[in-house]
C-alpha cells in the first residue's frame, strides 16, 4: 500500500492542476480501484494528519489534484506581488450564477433575469474560460445556449456541478399557502378556471 | 445627497429595486407602489445627470412601475367590471414584477455564494504540470493526433497568467511595472527622432491600451518638464504639435526619475 | 519547525519547476537561514525515509525544488507514454498560446512573458509542426522569430490567425473605470476624440 501511495503522489506532483481521475491511476499503477481508493484516502488522511506536509488532496473538476495547504495561504500570498487575475466583477458573477444553475441558457434568458443587457459579461466570462458554448436552442434564432466549463469548477473549487450549494428557496411558503387557500376559495366561489 | 454615492454600484433596474426595498424596509410580498416609484424615479433622476449607459433599461422598469402604480389606483366599483376587469382584479398588478424580484434575487444570493467559494478556492494553490519532455521520445513528441479547439489555449493561457502570479519574486524588481515612464520618453523621443524632430500629438498615442496611453501622456508630460520637448498649437482647436528641442538622448538625464 | 516545514512545502510545491533559492525561502517564511537550513535537511531525510512519499528535495545551484521520486519513474513514463493522458503539455499549450497571440515573436520574448524558460516547448512545438521560423530579428543576435504554421490553424480550425478570440483583459472593471475616468478627463482637456 504505502508503494501505491508514493506512485499516486508521484504522479499526482507531476500532472499538477490537471491531476488524474481515479481510472487513470488504477490504469497507471495496475492497482484495483478498491485499492486506489484506499490508498486515496490514506493520503488524505496522512496529509491533514502530519503538521510537517504543506500538501493536501483534493477532488477537483472531476481529478484528483495535490494543493496547498489552507493554512499556509498567507505564506504563499507573499509570493503575489501584483496579482494577475482579479477577481471577477458583480455583474460577471450574477451571469456566470444563472449559467452555472440554469445551463444550458440563451443570452436572452439570462438578460431577462437580471433586466439588463449582459453581453459584455458573457464574453467576458467566455474569455476567463469559465463558460462555453454547449449547443444551439431550437427555433428560429438558434441562439447560443451557454453552459460552465471544467476551468468555472477548477476556479469554484468544485469537483461536480451538481457541487453547487442549492439555490436560496422562496422562505414564505406560509404566505404563499394564504394565497393558495384564497385563489381556491375564489375559483370555487366563481366557478372559473384562469390559468 | 445619498443617492451619488453608490449609483454605480448598481447592476440594473432589478439590482436599484431590491436595494430601495431593502433600504425602505419594504415587504417584498405587499410593495408600496408609490413609495417605491417615487424613490426610484429620484434615483434615475440623478442617474440621468451622469448619463449612465444602461439608462434606457431603467427607464423602461421606470415606465413599468408607474403603469403598476396606476392600475393599482384604478377604482374598482362593484358589479360594474366584465370579464376584461375580472382578468385584471384577479392578479395582483405587482405579481410579475415581484416574481422578477424573487427570481433575481435568487441569482443575486447565489453570485454572493459564488464569490465566497472563490475566495476560497484562492486560498489554495497548485502547480503546472512538471515538464515531462525529458521521459518522452523524439517520435511521440513528433507524433500529433489532438483534438484541441482554441479555447484550450485560452485555458492554458488563463493558467499561465494565474500561476504568474506566484513569480514575482523570482523576476528582477524591473519588471515591476509594465511599462515605465522613463522607457516610454525614450519611445517617444525616438518617434519623434524618425519623423524629423516633430510629429503631432495623436500620432503620439497609436496604441489603443488605456494603460499606455496614460504612461505615454506622462512621459511626454516629463519630457516637456525637461525642455526636451516643446509643443505648439497653431489653431484653436487644431491637433497638437509635439517637436523635438534637444537632439541627443542622455541616459544619465534620466536615472533620478522615481517610477 | 514542523510548521516552518509544511510552510517550505506548500511553497516548493506551489512553484513548481522553478523552485526557490533558500535566501527566499527566508524572506517568505521570516525564518533566519539556519532554521530554513534546517528544515529543508529534516524535510529531504523525511522524504527519503517515509515510503508513502512520491517526491523529493533536490538542491541545484543554491535553488530548492520538489521533484518526483526516481524510484517512480517507471510510472511517470507510462504516464507519459499513455497517448490519452497526454495532450500538448500545459507549458507547450502556453507557449503555443504567445507565439500565436504575438507572432513573429523571439524565444528570448516568450520567455519574458512566461517567467520560465521554454527552449524545449518551443522545440516540440516545432517538432509537432504547430510552429515554424518565419525570420530572424533586427539586431545583433539575429535571434530566430517565430510563428504559427498552417497546420496550426488546422488543428484550431481556423481559416486565419486573425480568427482567434481576443486575450482577456488583464485589469479588472473597476481598474478600467478609474482608467475611463481619467481618460475622459484627459480628452476633455486636450480636445482628443480617439475611439
Amino acid at each position: 500500500m504505502s508503494l501505491l501511495m508514493s506512485k499516486i503522489e508521484s504522479l499526482l506532483f507531476v500532472t499538477g492542476d490537471e491531476g488524474l481521475s481515479s481510472k487513470q491511476i488504477e490504469s497507471l499503477t495496475d492497482a484495483s480501484a478498491s485499492e486506489v481508493k484506499e490508498a486515496l484516502l490514506s493520503l488524505q488522511a496522512d496529509y491533514i494528519k502530519s503538521k510537517i506536509r504543506g500538501i493536501e488532496l483534493k477532488e477537483l473538476a472531476g481529478t484528483y489534484q495535490l494543493i496547498s495547504k489552507k493554512k499556509n495561504a498567507s505564506t504563499i500570498q507573499r509570493l503575489v506581488e501584483n496579482p494577475t487575475n482579479q477577481p471577477l466583477s458583480q455583474a460577471s458573477l450574477e451571469v456566470l450564477a444563472i449559467v452555472a444553475y440554469k445551463q444550458p441558457i440563451t443570452r436572452i434568458e439570462v438578460e431577462e433575469i437580471r433586466g439588463v443587457k449582459s453581453e459584455r459579461p458573457l464574453h467576458t466570462l467566455g474569455l476567463k474560460g469559465l463558460i462555453q458554448e454547449v449547443g444551439r436552442a431550437e427555433g428560429t434564432g438558434r441562439a447560443i445556449l451557454y453552459g460552465t466549463t471544467k476551468e468555472f469548477l477548477n476556479v469554484f473549487g468544485l469537483n461536480d456541478t451538481k457541487e453547487l450549494p442549492s439555490l436560496p428557496e422562496v422562505q414564505d411558503s406560509e404566505e404563499e399557502e394564504q394565497t393558495d387557500l384564497f385563489m381556491t376559495k375564489f375559483q370555487e366561489a366563481f366557478g372559473e378556471q384562469k390559468e | 445627497m445619498s443617492y451619488e454615492v453608490k449609483l454605480d454600484a448598481f447592476e440594473g433596474p432589478l439590482d436599484l429595486l431590491l436595494h430601495l426595498i431593502h433600504r425602505l424596509e419594504i415587504d417584498i410580498y405587499d410593495i408600496p407602489m408609490a413609495d417605491l416609484t417615487l424613490q426610484y424615479m429620484e434615483h434615475i433622476r440623478a442617474m440621468q445627470v451622469l448619463e449612465l449607459n444602461e439608462a434606457s433599461e431603467y427607464l423602461v422598469m421606470a415606465a413599468s412601475l408607474l403603469a403598476i402604480k396606476s392600475k393599482m389606483l384604478l377604482p374598482i366599483h362593484e358589479g360594474e367590471f366584465d370579464e376584461d376587469d375580472l382578468s385584471v382584479d384577479m392578479n395582483d398588478p405587482r405579481d410579475e414584477l415581484v416574481n422578477r424580484l424573487i427570481e433575481y434575487r435568487k441569482f443575486k444570493e447565489a453570485a454572493e455564494v459564488l464569490q465566497q467559494l472563490e475566495e476560497q478556492r484562492a486560498q489554495v494553490f497548485t502547480r503546472a504540470p512538471s515538464d515531462l519532455t525529458d521521459y518522452q521520445t523524439t517520435k511521440q513528441l513528433s507524433a500529433f493526433d489532438e483534438q484541441l479547439n482554441v479555447y484550450d489555449m485560452l485555458g492554458a493561457f488563463q493558467k499561465m497568467m494565474r500561476r504568474k502570479q506566484l513569480k514575482a519574486p523570482l523576476a528582477t524588481r524591473i519588471a515591476r511595472q509594465e511599462l515605465s515612464v522613463k522607457d516610454q520618453m525614450k519611445s517617444v523621443y525616438h518617434t519623434l527622432k524618425s519623423r524629423g524632430g516633430s510629429c503631432s500629438f495623436s500620432e503620439l498615442f497609436p496604441s489603443e491600451d488605456k494603460p499606455t496611453l496614460v504612461v505615454t501622456f506622462l512621459s511626454l508630460l516629463e519630457l516637456m518638464k525637461r525642455q526636451m520637448v516643446f509643443v505648439e498649437q497653431q489653431h484653436n482647436f487644431d491637433d497638437l504639435t509635439v517637436k523635438l528641442l534637444n537632439g541627443r538622448w542622455e541616459e544619465e538625464l534620466f536615472e533620478p526619475i522615481d517610477e
